[in-house]
């Protein structure tokens, strides 16, 4: 059961009060009418999937009920960063880098 | 009352309270603080079970856990739990004990045959063989194989214990209470940390507490043990948890621990829980787990009175029983002697110390020499004598050349061995932490900490008591500082003797025998042998993971902690490469085999997943109301008079309702709040339909797709006021749907100002439907006029219910005239009680869901989960009028362009009529357009619905079918196990086309 | 207990009878009373609290408590107002009036949910039998108000006392809430 | 390869044992093979061995970075059954019931196929609705799958409790006797040993690192830990690291991957007749051989690598036993671990050529790909050698995403009224 900070409610507290709501910074086309199947299907369906450091999205259910991102590294399940839904996605590379995964 | 082999004095046991049990149905006597294993020792038992395969007689071989033989059932409220170990079971008055895995008795076991014929079943025989004939697999061969497998009996009753469940948060979590861990939670609990000690035993102070030949502080280990667990109890910020194993090490410091609570008493209060899971988030963690020692391989290691050294030293000292009369101790380490030296001590006959070292410490040989003790240096045990008891060992000389010189026999009625000390690093590896090969100590010892843990003392390899307190105040010290920043100062203890020692080996020894015939046991469980393990090689299994699966070695309810070192170490022999290339089979929790119970907890019964019923609950119940679980929700299903089965009462509740009136709850639905300016924005974006026209006090019907284009709820939207909306959604989707909007809403568009409240419990709601529904309500509604001009057919007013306020919503989904009265949660009972004895002066009903589908099946309205899966379209159910045309965008526009959700030949919404009005099809029945298709035929779609329809007076149905929209009045089959069912493809409202009942 | 907590609002249920009462723990069902969710952004804060009578906590987690006024921290964008239950409309009306033109939204929520009162020095133990939560003083202090989970029911849980505490569940999984905490309690009167 | 027989066992009990040989070898990679396969689990072991022994393309070479059968053919909980909902996924599995039925006769290595029985119990009028829609489809189908009353499944399965008075009473079940269980290694050894005897390398502890593609895009061959290796079609079977490995192709996938759990209990004397699953109440449980209980846990909510799960995704996996089978609460857990299950959007598998000429890929069997090993590898097989599909696999495509066209296994359990 991980442990999760919600950057909202500022607290740390165990991931049954989470929802994950998977990779992050898949935004929905704004026009979808002018979007190809294949754009949609992207946005829909195709994930990067990672092993190693990645952003997903966590919604804090059984708490704020706030959408918030979080960078783990998907080998050891480590969280390396949290931030608030809207800011823009931290340099993975550089946090990997940082915490020597 | 004799107990043969236990010592005149000392041990840890209560002699003045001397506890009656049972073994096998013999009656034997024991004291207070004894396990059963240290009780039937004391008796001179210690044959106590049989092996997995060869069914051979085994003995107890260790004093701890890990104890891979002596594994019994003990009985208790007429059920029995099977395979507990005996070293870890605590004694008490009327323990009633049976032996496993043997028929029809311990002493005569018929599967001792297999030891016979031991030859025909080596690793992996059984991927070899049983494959002829082909059909005697599961019919003949796995039955055999089955029944002679397994250990114990399984518990034949359900288990009325109760498991207690406690979360904690600490700073510094120590596992393992000997030297290292009691200094380490001192060390710790001085700074003022938050510490939980645990222990796997009864008693702390671990191998403390079976130390003869040491002190600390000046002071008998084991009464600074005590004085120690004093001192802790008296700290608020200490938690001691005896009997308590950490069993798991997950992600992120997460530390389950099993306590045992009741296990070890007589009649335990039925008020404590028999186990509590501790699941613990620790800042720190310190492992002081130990080490445990090593069987030596050589043939015939199984024989019952061959154990452990130190095991023998524990029952000696800690429990006061003599493991034998005449004992050979075998080691190729030091601390092997001080067992031999300590059996002197108490009179017993040590018939000789056979160490494989050619040249064992002078100190060693000197205080033998004193004791009058036999020493064999160079020495090695080749084979043992006896069947159910050792009788005597035959000794080896070990020679420059590497051969083995017969050493001739000496007799003995136990034997102690020792190959060294395997730390214990199980809990290291579940945190993911790598271990490495040590050469010089000749094992593993934990690496770098993955997470935020350190091991100290014996579990990363350090011996020797002093060494070993000082490395446990280090370990707890630096724990309390990471976690909390704070140290302290406080006195620390010294120890003199309990030096480390030195010596081990690993793997299969040498002897003069022939390989062939003998068998050294690697993992005594499962029986694999050296010769298993060879077997597994030449085989060209050369991963470690391959042989381990092969021979089953490690796989047994010690998980190898026993054998993984023989077994690797001749593995590394077979594969000519080096142990640390050979590799470590992973250690997976649970550390020790952990009760199903204990996972289980509280959840069973009405606590197995909450209970959520609605304010006419305990109504319906007393008047005989049938439920249906749906969701978390119990849902009144259908109303049955005496006499009445489920079918009777439907049809008489849906006449009712056509013909004079029915009452509903429909509390269960999910209802949303929106509020906020943008709030018809938003449901433009969420729903297929067009919200900014609808004037406050309308209603509209909504359908949610999701970005797939696909069909995920539906429901009934009020609009309350500019800015307010009342949404419905369905029972089981309400959570789904109250999340995906907050997604979009957070994610997608957080410009919005809008804001959604779950108001699903804030109200209950009574549906009142039926031509006489207004007249029903008329009496109670204040504030509102009621006439169909006033509040026509999908229209929402506020208003007050005998006073109470509500929401009161003139709409149907059943065709008639209908009302849906929302009122505040704690009036939903008067609501509901009202109504209900109102509708009776009007001869209405209460109805159920299942009514509630027939009716809406006769109107074609769907549900969405029975009629929809996930892969039906809007334009598939016929409601491609619920799609705003203009609207730039809502969830599941574009998804419903793509081109197979468009394509020809896409399922269809339907209705069905039997040419035979009598006979109903069954929902979920497939349909094809050959009234005989062939096995394979794809089917053109399948039965959604189907009830008998009281208004028609005959069946109809729902489904979906390809290109059904075209296929109106054509005829299709419905084919059943008895021959083809012949259907009419129709439209889907069957009852009042026009609608003409719903605007009165 | 003292009826001065959280405005005196969090108040034994009379007509009730204790769930459970030891020397050491009690449960008991809280009265009735208004339950309002309010959400808005940052500006409408303040009309929001002099409207209410008292001002909006901002501080994630907390709690402000004022004679019949309560207001609980939910998250960013949303509070949970109390009040005597007869105040329920007025306290509606003065907030609405007062903000409109603001946007947010006002939404009655009294009867969504039901509160039982955990208090005894037993109290953290029994909470943590079913919540994750560190309930030490040093990270839950008084007047810390949160949503979690206990065992398989979303709960809301504030901290009225050192021992007191408040725990709110949705109606419907009220009965699993107090029938499970009056279950684990049970082991307290085990000899 | 010298055949196995009772009659081999007892003649080598003569030598002690001494003269078996190897059950594959060890060699060193080729420079160059017709088809490499990446992935030595069971999927990719069959589709080596089906290409050599029905399409007599026996160049070929798998490459395990680990041991072989070392993935989530060695974690799985081995249960076996094809009664899926959809034409074209019964289609898919029962073609591998049929194999089943013969695997250990055609790979003369005991796999164990114990068609015990699979009973999948209903708990509401929703469940027995959609097994009965299952039993429907099934029959038209050809897959065997029945219907029956509590009563009648208490008579399979005595431990099961039918009783009123439970959380969520069992109203029914689906059972399909051909179902059951099958020894997960020993699939993996003997595709693995009837590989390498039709020639096949199997070379273990040797991870893909790359990709090679020509100018053009097609495979060229892979880059790995010993060094490139030609390839004129590469086949990608890699569960759980799908994503991974298809990433050195430059393809991107319509694939998550989870943490899924399995534990076993300690042996124990035959208790449990058959395999039971409840999609209701999240559990599935059989007995092995061995007599341990096999209880397959869920998956965890979030993408990882690290083949361990949550103890909460334990916990509800054994309530849930523990409430059907409730003398089990005081049997004890032995093992508790986890693999990685790639899973796609519509549950349902990618069996398929992709858009990079040469290369092909099998995934996406999320958490139920053992039971379908043999016809995984024997139309995958197929589809390599043929540069096309067979029928039985043509429907799933990577493309199925993007059209729209999903074989929806997931939305037959949707959530109802």
């Amino acid at each position: 059961m991980l442990l999760i900070y919600c950057p909202y409610c500022q607290v740390k507290r165990a991931e049954t009060e989470f929802h994950c709501g998977g990779e992050a910074h898949i935004a929905r086309p704004s026009d979808p009418s002018k979007t190809t199947d294949e754009d949609w299907v992207d946005f829909l369906y195709t994930r990067s999937n990672i092993k190693g450091v990645y952003a997903e999205r966590w919604r804090h259910i059984h708490g704020c009920g706030r959408f918030f991102n979080a960078v783990r590294d998907t080998v050891s399940d480590d969280f390396l960063k949290f931030y608030k839904a809207g800011e823009p996605m931290p340099d993975l590379n550089a946090l990997a880098a940082e915490a020597g995964k | 009352m004799s107990q043969p082999f236990r010592t005149e004095k000392g041990g840890r046991i209560d002699r003045a309270e001397q506890l009656t049990f049972t073994f096998d149905g013999e009656e034997l006597h024991g004291h207070k603080g004894d396990t059963l294993a240290s009780a039937l020792l004391a008796n001179g038992i210690h044959l106590v079970g049989r092996s997995f395969k060869y069914h051979r007689p085994r003995g107890i071989v260790t004093a701890g856990s890990e104890e891979p033989n002596a594994l019994v059932g003990i009985y208790r409220n007429g059920d029995q739990t099977p395979n507990l170990r005996a070293t870890q079971v605590e004694l008490y008055q009327d323990l009633q004990a049976i032996s496993q895995n043997r028929f029809p008795s311990l002493g005569f076991d018929v599967g001792a045959v297999n030891d016979l014929l031991s030859p025909l079943f080596p690793a992996g025989f059984y991927y070899k063989t049983f494959m002829w004939p082909k059909s005697f697999w599961d019919r003949v061969y796995e039955p055999i194989i089955r029944s002679a497998a397994g250990l114990g009996r399984p518990p034949k009753n359900p288990d009325h214990d109760y498991y207690g469940n406690q979360y904690a948060h600490c700073d510094v979590l120590v596992v393992g209470s000997g030297p290292a861990g009691l200094a380490a939670t001192l060390a710790a609990a001085e700074t003022g940390a938050r510490v939980i000690l645990c222990d796997e035993q009864a008693e702390f102070g671990g191998s403390l507490l079976s130390v003869a030949s040491a002190s600390i502080d000046g002071k008998d280990p084991s009464i600074w043990v005590s004085e120690t667990i004093q001192k802790l109890s008296a700290m608020a910020n200490v938690t001691l948890l005896p009997r308590t194993t950490a069993f798991g090490y997950f992600a992120h410091n997460f530390i389950a621990l099993a306590e045992r609570v009741t296990e070890h008493l007589k009649d335990p209060d039925p008020k404590l829980p028999r186990e509590r899971l501790w699941q613990v988030r620790a800042r720190e963690v310190v492992i002081a787990a130990g080490a445990i020692e090593r069987p030596m391989a050589f043939p015939e290691n199984d024989r019952p009175g061959v154990m452990l050294a130190e095991a023998g030293r524990t029952y000696l000292n800690r429990y006061g029983v003599k493991v034998g009369h005449k004992v050979l101790v075998a080691t190729a380490c030091d601390t092997a002697w001080q067992a031999a030296f300590d059996l002197a001590d108490h009179g017993v006959e040590v018939v000789a110390i056979a160490d494989i070292r050619e040249t064992p410490p002078d100190n060693l040989i000197s205080i033998a020499k004193a004791r009058g003790i036999r020493v064999e240096a160079g020495c090695v045990v080749t084979g043992t004598l006896g069947r159910k008891r050792v009788k005597a060992a035959l000794l080896g000389r070990l020679m420059t050349s590497g051969q083995v010189a017969s050493g001739g026999q000496v007799e003995c009625d136990a034997l102690l061995m020792s190959a060294g000390w395997t730390p214990t690093v199980s809990l290291y590896s579940q945190s993911r932490g790598k271990v490495v090969w040590d050469a010089e100590k000749g094992a593993y010892v934990p690496g770098k900490p993955v997470q935020k843990e350190r091991s100290t003392g014996a579990s990363k390899g350090l011996y020797g008591l002093q060494a070993t307190l000082e490395d446990g105040y280090a370990a707890g010290e630096e724990a309390a500082r990471a976690a909390t920043g704070k140290t302290a100062t406080f006195t620390r203890a010294t120890a003199s003797g309990g030096e480390a020692g030195n010596g081990g080996t690993l793997g299969a020894l040498p002897h003069d025998r022939d390989a062939s015939r003998v068998k050294a046991f690697v993992d005594y469980q499962n029986d694999v042998t050296a010769k298993d393990v060879k077997l597994a090689v030449r085989e060209g299994m050369h991963s470690i993971e391959h042989i381990k699966r092969y021979t089953t070695t490690g796989m047994a309810t010690d998980q190898g902690r026993l054998s993984n070192m023989n077994a690797l170490q001749i593995a590394s022999g077979s594969l000519e490469r080096p142990m640390p290339e050979v590799g470590l089979t992973t250690f997976r929790q649970p550390y020790t085999p952990t009760t199903f119970g204990l996972f289980a907890g509280v959840a069973r019964g009405d606590f197995f997943d909450p209970v959520r019923k609605t304010p006419s609950h305990d109504w319906v119940v007393g008047n005989g109301g049938v439920f249906e679980d749906v969701s978390q929700w119990k849902r009144a299903w259908y109303f049955p008079k005496t006499g009445e089965d489920m079918h009777a009462a439907v049809a008489r509740e849906c006449k009712t309702v056509r013909e004079s009136v029915g009452l509903f709850d429909a509390s269960t639905l999910g209802k949303i709040e929106v509020v906020g300016p943008d709030a018809a924005e938003f449901l433009e974006r969420m729903y297929t339909n067009p919200w900014k026209k609808l004037a406050p006090g309308r209603c509209r019907y909504g359908l949610l797709l999701n970005d797939a284009g696909f069909i995920t709820d539906d429901g009934v939207i009020g609009r309350l006021a500019e800015d307010r909306f009342h949404v419905t959604t369905t029972t089981g989707g309400a959570p789904s749907v109250f999340a995906t909007m907050e997604d979009y809403l957070q994610t997608e568009w957080p410009d919005l100002d809008v804001w959604i409240t779950s108001t699903t419990e804030q109200y209950a709601v009574a549906a009142v439907q039926g031509p006489k529904a207004r007249e029903v309500i008329a009496p109670f509604i204040e504030g509102v006029d009621l006439s169909a001009e006033a509040l026509p057919h999908m229209s929402v007013k506020e208003a007050t219910f005998c006073g109470v306020p509500c929401r009161l919503f003139r709409i149907s989904f059943t065709g008639e005239l209908g009302f849906e009265i929302n009122v505040p949660r704690r009036h939903g009972r008067m609501l509901w009680e009202t109504l209900a004895a109102e509708i009776e002066k009007h001869g209405g009903t209460p109805y159920g869901t299942e009514s509630m589908h027939v009716l809406r099946a006769e109107k074609g309205y769907i549900i969405v989960g029975q009629d929809t899966d996930g892969t039906v379209t809007p334009h598939d159910a016929g409601m491609s009028w619920a799609i705003g045309k203009k609207k730039f965008d809502f969830v599941g526009k574009r998804g419903l362009e793509r081109p197979d959700l468009i394509a020809e030949n896409r399922k269809q919404f339907v209705g069905l009529l039997t040419k035979d009005p009598k006979v109903k099809l069954e929902e979920g029945a497939q349909i094809t357009t050959a009234e005989t298709p062939a096995t394979g035929t794809p089917a053109e779609g399948h039965v959604t619905s189907s009830y008998y329809s009281p208004a028609l007076d005959r069946t109809i149905a729902l489904a979906v079918v390809k290109n059904g929209h075209a296929l109106e009045g054509q005829t299709l089959y419905v084919p059943m196990p008895d021959g083809s069912i012949p259907v009419e493809v129709t439209g889907t409202v069957f009852y009042d086309k026009e609608g003409a009942r719903l605007n009165v | 207990m003292s009826d001065v907590l959280a405005g005196g609002l969090i108040t034994p249920d009379a007509g009730e009878t204790p769930l459970l009462s030891l020397s050491s723990l009690s449960i008991l069902k809280a009265a009735p009373l208004a339950r309002l969710s309010f959400r808005a952004r940052e500006a409408s804060l303040g009309a929001a609290g002099t409207a209410f009578g008292l001002d909006l906590p901002v501080a994630p987690l907390s709690s402000n408590s004022a004679e019949k006024r309560a207001a609980l921290w939910m998250g960013p964008d949303e509070w949970t107002l109390l009040a005597p239950e007869d105040e329920l409309q007025a306290v509606f009306d003065a907030i609405e009036s007062a903000l409109s033109g603001h946007p947010h939204a006002l939404v009655d929520v009294s009867d969504r949910s039901e509160t039982v009162i955990v208090s005894g020095e037993q109290a953290v133990w029994l909470l943590n039998t079913g919540i994750f939560i560190d309930f030490s003083l040093e990270e839950f202090p008084v007047g810390t108000v949160t949503r979690t989970v206990f065992h398989k029911a979303p709960v809301m849980v504030w901290r009225l006392a050192e021992e007191t505490f408040a725990v709110e569940a949705w109606a419907t999984f009220m009965d699993y809430v107090s029938g499970l905490l009056v279950q684990s309690a049970k082991e307290l009167e085990a000899a | 390869m010298k055949r196995y027989s009772f009659l081999e066992l007892a003649k080598n009990a003569f030598s002690a044992h001494q003269n078996w040989g190897r059950q594959w070898r060890a060699p060193e990679p080729k420079a160059e093979y017709d088809v490499v396969i990446v992935g030595a689990g069971g999927h990719g072991l069959a589709t080596a061995y089906y290409l050599a022994k029905e399409h007599g393309i026996r160049n070929v070479g798998v490459i395990e970075k680990g041991w072989l059968g070392g993935g989530n053919t060695g974690r799985n909980t081995t249960i076996v059954r094809s009664n899926y909902l959809w034409e074209e996924s019964a289609a898919l599995y029962n073609h591998a019931i049929g194999l089943w039925q013969n695997l250990s006769q055609d790979l003369n290595y005991n796999v164990m196929y114990s068609a015990r029985g699979v009973l999948m119990l209903a708990h509401t009028v929703h469940d027995v609705q959609s097994a009965q829609r299952h039993i429907h489809a099934n029959r038209l189908a050809g897959v065997q799958n029945e219907w029956l009353t509590p009563e009648q499944a208490k008579e399979y399965c005595p431990p099961l409790n039918i009783s009123r008075n439970i959380r969520y009473p069992v109203m029914g079940g689906a059972l399909q006797r051909v179902g059951g269980t099958a020894r997960h290694d020993a699939v993996a050894w003997g595709y693995a040993r009837g590989a390498d005897a039709l020639g096949v390398d199997i070379i273990q502890n040797c991870a893909v690192t790359g990709i090679r593609r020509t100018p053009d895009g097609a495979v060229e061959g892979v880059e790995t830990a010993k060094g490139f290796i030609k390839a004129k079609k590469i086949g990608v079977v890699t569960a759980g690291h799908t994503s991974v490995v298809m990433s050195m192709a430059g393809l991107r996938l319509p694939l998550e991957s989870f943490p899924l759990q399995a534990l076993v209990s300690e042996p124990v004397k035959p208790a449990f007749p058959c395999v039971v699953m409840s999609n209701t109440i999240h559990a599935y449980i059989s007995q092995s051989d061995k007599g341990e209980l096999v209880i397959g846990a869920g998956t965890d909510q979030f993408v990882s690598y690290s083949q361990a799960g949550g103890i909460h995704i334990t916990n509800h996996t054994i309530d849930a036993i523990c409430e059907l089978f409730p003398h089990f609460r005081r049997m004890r857990m032995l093992r508790n671990w986890g693999g990685i299950v790639d899973t796609t959007p519509d549950r349902s598998p990618i069996l398929s050529k992709t858009s990079v000429p040469g290369l092909y890929v099998n995934c996406g069997w999320g958490t139920g790909g053992f039971k379908a090993t043999p016809g995984s590898g024997h139309l995958f097989a197929h589809t390599i050698a043929k540069d096309e599909p067979h029928p039985i696999n043509a429907p799933f495509t990577i493309d199925r995403f993007k059209t729209g066209r999903l074989i929806d296994e997931a939305a037959a359990a949707a959530v109802a009224h």
